[in-house]
């Protein structure tokens, strides 16, 4: 029988190892595996390549992990935030390398590494800074920049429901980057606030078929925090 | 002559009254994000939110906000009847696809060309560019939405921008305070003037020659 | 009010012209818009390209729009099945083009025209007669060749249920290229067997949101014709 | 010395019970989904099928075919609990970016390289080729399934393929009905030779050299 259900978020993560690429989910404070992130800090694996789309606010989440100084390079589309104090001054001292991607470009890296694409052609960021030293290509009369895949070793992703395959649903915007980065990844770690029996998932809207997931692990249900509007983008 | 500068919320109303009935629109983050609250209420307009939202409402009542349920900008939102959530992936599909008829986005700058700067003011600060560049590649029509001058007096219209640049070629049209400016093969062209602004002050401030609606290319 | 249910599969085909590419849906038996390709049988336009998985069964769908005499070219996977004689005589004869594709490539690349990506690398078909004259490139070691989106003028899917707004759910494996095609084409055409008041579609398990989709049509349901397993893959 | 061929169901037998549980594997088209009436009861193994069905069941019983729910043979399945659907992009997506451990595929010819031909005999044939290319180059596993020698007796195990290639030295292993034959850097390894056959007559038949598995290259 396949049980892809840990006991706890330890021993989901026991095995990340240094140096890993970090994928994790999240938007705003929608879609966020803290419990997930909170236990990969106690875990101590340390010079991680965190692929999110923000940079950690305040001290909690990302931030926390950029404060414990376990982050090598993170790769995101929106670093700026009101309360991104702690990447900032750590970028600013050159202790956190930036790679700066187009959201939907960060997306679609991601979806290409689960998909199997070996790289692909996009108009975003066409003639911009983004896009320097990067391949182009005029298509149809129009500039396309080349862009790689990115893969994750681990995805640390945030769903509502899960069952012992892997299936997974999530809840209103808080799917945002989930599916994709659960696709991306050798190894991907799905918390949930409910773990369901086989069956209970309808076949025609499970979002994340089990396919993709290697582990499961329920944490408490709490209230979503709320992060402050300014926090914005 | 005096004229009083439209506020951000008569901006907004300008613009929600130029969106037709079943637009699928984006508006963005920040200032454009005031259009919805002008919406007219009899006609269906389709709001798309980066973070796989189509058929976003407005804010919810005090105390009924669900943190899962947020908008580009992470403010809480509702979901109209008949909208649908997706992943960020899909989400970018519908923007960088062309799938959107119009985005309304915020500026630095914007060059007679229709290029767009509204994602780094660069100097020093922390680069963040979130989805302002598939927004301007995707979108059918970028409007912008800002105040025609910066806080000194300068034009935000100009030849070229000097601020790093978020698309080139993109923007088709700009809600400022003053005025409503079309980009179009034969240079700016402005309607809606304020009560009391010529085309000639207009110019002036703009410091790029600013056609009337309606006037013909010299030959 | 935004209403894209139009009273007939006649008035949502009313437009398409001749030289027209035509994406259209199914897999097997399943997921075919077969009343929406009769009506286009019907219709009358001319000098079609017609992207479908296959070149036609016996001589319903796709092979009786080839005996109509209406097709130019077909794009496909997979043109020859048990009863696939209305082609093969006609491509024999030379006149039906056949442009042969893989068939993941088939679906990413209607896929990348919908998501406007501008051509993409896969390693699917690298190194075969498929490739042939196509662009390669070899990323991480691996042979990968370029790929060019497949956009429609017009997309005939087949749906279970729809609202007036344009959203769509599937049955089961019906689904296939339904989704995919209702984003790559100009004008999308869902025949339902169901038209639903708005809200009645779960927001977390519409398939292919409203955006994709320019009208809808009810069809009388009816047991799907069962195709024979020879006329296999 | 003489040797019962194996059947195509006990060719079929012996890949099932290689199969370990929790794989993911799609079984093709034709004689390769024989392999899924041999699947262990006692493993969980998910089958995966290319057009958008991941849980695959076996053939419903007569009277309750639904033709909604089919294979990639076109033969109507049914969907184990637990088992999800998705669309056409989705699951070649799932083929394409090496989610599936094991896909086990019919042959015209292998090469000794692992080159496939599987999907064209060229000549007038009009040509078809499915999702073979996709499942060819996607797979962790791609394990053949055919008869060891074509009806004229000439070995389906190449040096080089004659027939068009359906992908570049992606087949791992080879099960025929006369043994199972590992591709490996240091040439064919065979193993479960039938009972009567020797390596002699199998290298014979063959064409090629067969290493016996367990023997090392010489020096």
């Amino acid at each position: 029988m396949i049980d892809k259900i840990l006991p706890s978020v330890e021993a989901a993560l026991a095995d990340v190892g240094d140096g890993s690429t970090v994928l994790i989910g999240g938007f705003g404070g929608a879609g966020v595996p803290e419990e997930l992130i909170d236990a990969l800090i106690a875990q101590g694996a340390r010079e991680l390549t965190i692929v999110n789309n923000n940079a950690g606010n305040a001290e909690f989440g990302v931030a926390a992990l950029l404060k414990a100084g376990r982050v090598r390079k993170i790769v995101c589309s929106y670093p700026r935030t009101a309360d991104s104090y702690l990447f900032e001054a750590l970028y600013r001292a050159g202790k956190v390398e930036l790679e700066l991607v187009p959201q939907g470009t960060l997306s679609e890296r991601m979806r290409a590494a689960g998909a199997g694409i070996g790289a692909f052609y996009t108009p975003t960021g066409y003639g911009t800074d983004l896009a320097k030293g990067k391949e182009t290509r005029m298509i149809d009369g129009r500039g396309h920049v080349l862009e790689h895949p990115i893969r994750g070793d681990v995805a640390l992703v945030k769903a509502e429901r899960g069952d012992r395959w892997g299936n997974l649903v999530y809840r209103k915007s808080a799917r945002n980057f989930g599916p994709t980065m659960a696709s991306a990844a050798k190894c991907t770690i799905a918390q949930v606030y409910e773990i369901v029996e086989l069956g209970a998932l309808d076949p025609e809207c499970i979002v994340t078929p089990g396919i993709f997931v290697t582990r499961v692990v329920k944490v408490p249900r709490k209230k979503t925090t709320a992060v402050p509007a300014e926090a914005a983008a | 002559m005096s004229y009083a500068k439209l506020t951000r919320e008569q901006i907004a109303a300008r613009i929600a009254r130029d969106i037709p009935e079943g637009a699928y629109v984006n508006l963005g983050i920040g200032m454009p994000t005031l259009v919805g609250n002008h919406l007219p209420k009899d006609r269906e307009i389709f709001l798309h939110s980066e973070n796989g939202i189509l058929g976003m409402g407005p804010a919810p009542a005090a105390g009924l906000e669900d943190m899962d349920l947020i908008n580009a900008g992470k403010e809480p939102v509702t979901l109209l009847t008949g909208g649908a959530y997706f992943h960020h992936t899909d989400s970018f599909a519908m923007m960088r696809g062309r799938h959107l008829d119009i985005a309304v986005l915020g500026a630095f700058q914007v060059s007679v060309s229709g290029d767009l700067a509204n994602w780094s003011t660069g100097g020093d600060a922390i680069p963040a560019v979130g989805g302002a560049m598939d927004l301007a590649v995707g979108a059918k029509n970028v409007w912008v939405m800002m105040e025609h001058l910066t806080k000194t007096g300068e034009s935000k219209i100009v030849e070229r921008c000097t601020y790093p640049l978020t698309g080139i070629g993109v923007v088709k049209r700009i809600y400022t305070d003053l005025a409503v400016i079309d980009i179009t093969p034969r240079g700016l062209v402005a309607s809606q003037l304020l009560p009391g602004l010529t085309f000639e002050e207009l110019h002036r401030l703009t410091g790029i020659p600013v056609l009337p609606s309606g006037a013909r290319a010299a030959a």
